[in-house]
């Protein structure tokens, strides 16, 4: 059971997680939650993304999560557009039969997310707008996952 | 033959537009040569293209790395290193 | 931030995700949900504890979490009494800055809770009661935490 | 001196009390040793205690193996393995 929502509208936690929780066979629920920081001087943040490909990347992912895990349900949903410290810009849950596979495919999900579907951030910072940089660390974090390992 | 061009992030502001229709010659084999063609039509696009290692690129919306080809290729995107999640 | 619960109510994950959501420097939340699965024959489950020790317990990992991962929040409840199929057995959730401190703590929680914690289970499957026999694989998943691994 | 003894799951069952007090003598030194004590009582606790391999204790509620000593333990708890989460 995949689903993958990009949606300008916050993200609602409660409804993804019932969805996941009663999917066939789920014993245990992985999520992540990426929230905009309150504390580092970020004012606001905005999300861009390319329509169609964003929606289409994502459902590989989840595609290929459910396969090496045999997952019950994988669910993936990204905020876009504006939005302000606290809120939440991501969403991934994962249900399966056991932890271990929820637990590693959820980390799978979010890993190659940050470097596999086209998302920009534009963050307001200290009152200057700028693109935020691609991270080193979220190329290694992804690449532990190629290659079967 | 020609391609949609789809600009995303800084690329786009720098390019001064979202999208637009091109006909790059029979020459323009590759993502990075059809990259050296678009700047190479004016000054601004130039310098909004100018940092090729910060480009990255998806032709009929599957990433590619630069050297692939665009040949039959309908909508061609290029962009900054995604950062999203 | 620490917060155990150990409670016969169902579990509300919403109260206590929006808790760990407002942790100081919280980017990254985690989390992971036992649930009672329905479909493999059990009717109902039952987690007796030692009261006290098990609260004990559970505060020491996460104590430990929060210093190894520098947390800002780790949260766990355990739901012990009867419960029926479907039903939400344990909830766990960590906040950090990044999603790999919060993911990795989420994990050794939930492993380290399974082997640490003094709760049983007893199910009854198919009309008959019986205690669930620990799995030599929670051992194994526990100690691959100890020892600074 | 007293001990306050816990029993919990199957072991709790089997005893047929979840808790009682004993005063076992000093040659009683260990968690082992008290388990031998307290299953050479009466048949009951003997067969309640039988499968030492699957027991695991608590001396003043912290997990400890089965050779740890008891000296001023005031609760020490007996039960299976833990099967949690």
């Amino acid at each position: 059971m995949i689903r993958v929502v990009v949606h300008p509208a916050p993200i609602a936690i409660d409804a993804e997680l019932a969805r996941v929780e009663a999917a066939p066979g789920a014993g245990a629920i992985a999520t992540f939650t990426g929230l905009v920081r309150a504390d580092d001087g970020v004012g606001t943040l905005e999300l861009e993304h390319y329509p169609g490909a964003t929606e289409a990347a994502l459902t590989r992912l989840a595609e290929a999560a459910t396969a090496r895990w045999s997952l019950g349900a994988a669910t993936i949903v990204h905020r876009v557009g504006p939005m302000a410290p606290g809120e939440r810009i991501v969403f991934v849950a994962t249900a399966a039969p056991h932890r271990a596979a929820a637990l590693e495919a959820c980390t799978f999900l979010i890993d190659r997310l940050k470097t596999d579907a086209p998302f920009w951030k534009r963050e307001t910072r200290d009152g200057e707008s700028r693109w935020v940089e691609a991270r080193d660390t979220d190329d290694a974090a992804a690449a532990r996952w190629r290659d079967g390992a | 033959m020609a391609i949609e061009m789809l600009y995303f992030a800084w690329v786009r502001e720098r390019m001064g537009r979202a999208a637009e229709t091109v006909t790059p010659p029979s020459t323009v084999a590759t993502v990075a040569q059809l990259v050296d063609w678009l700047a190479a039509r004016d000054a601004d696009s130039g310098t909004a293209l100018a940092d090729r290692a910060r480009l990255r690129a998806a032709v009929d919306q599957a990433f590619v790395a630069m050297d692939a080809p665009i040949a039959g290729a309908r909508e061609v995107a290029l962009f900054p290193p995604v950062t999203g999640g």
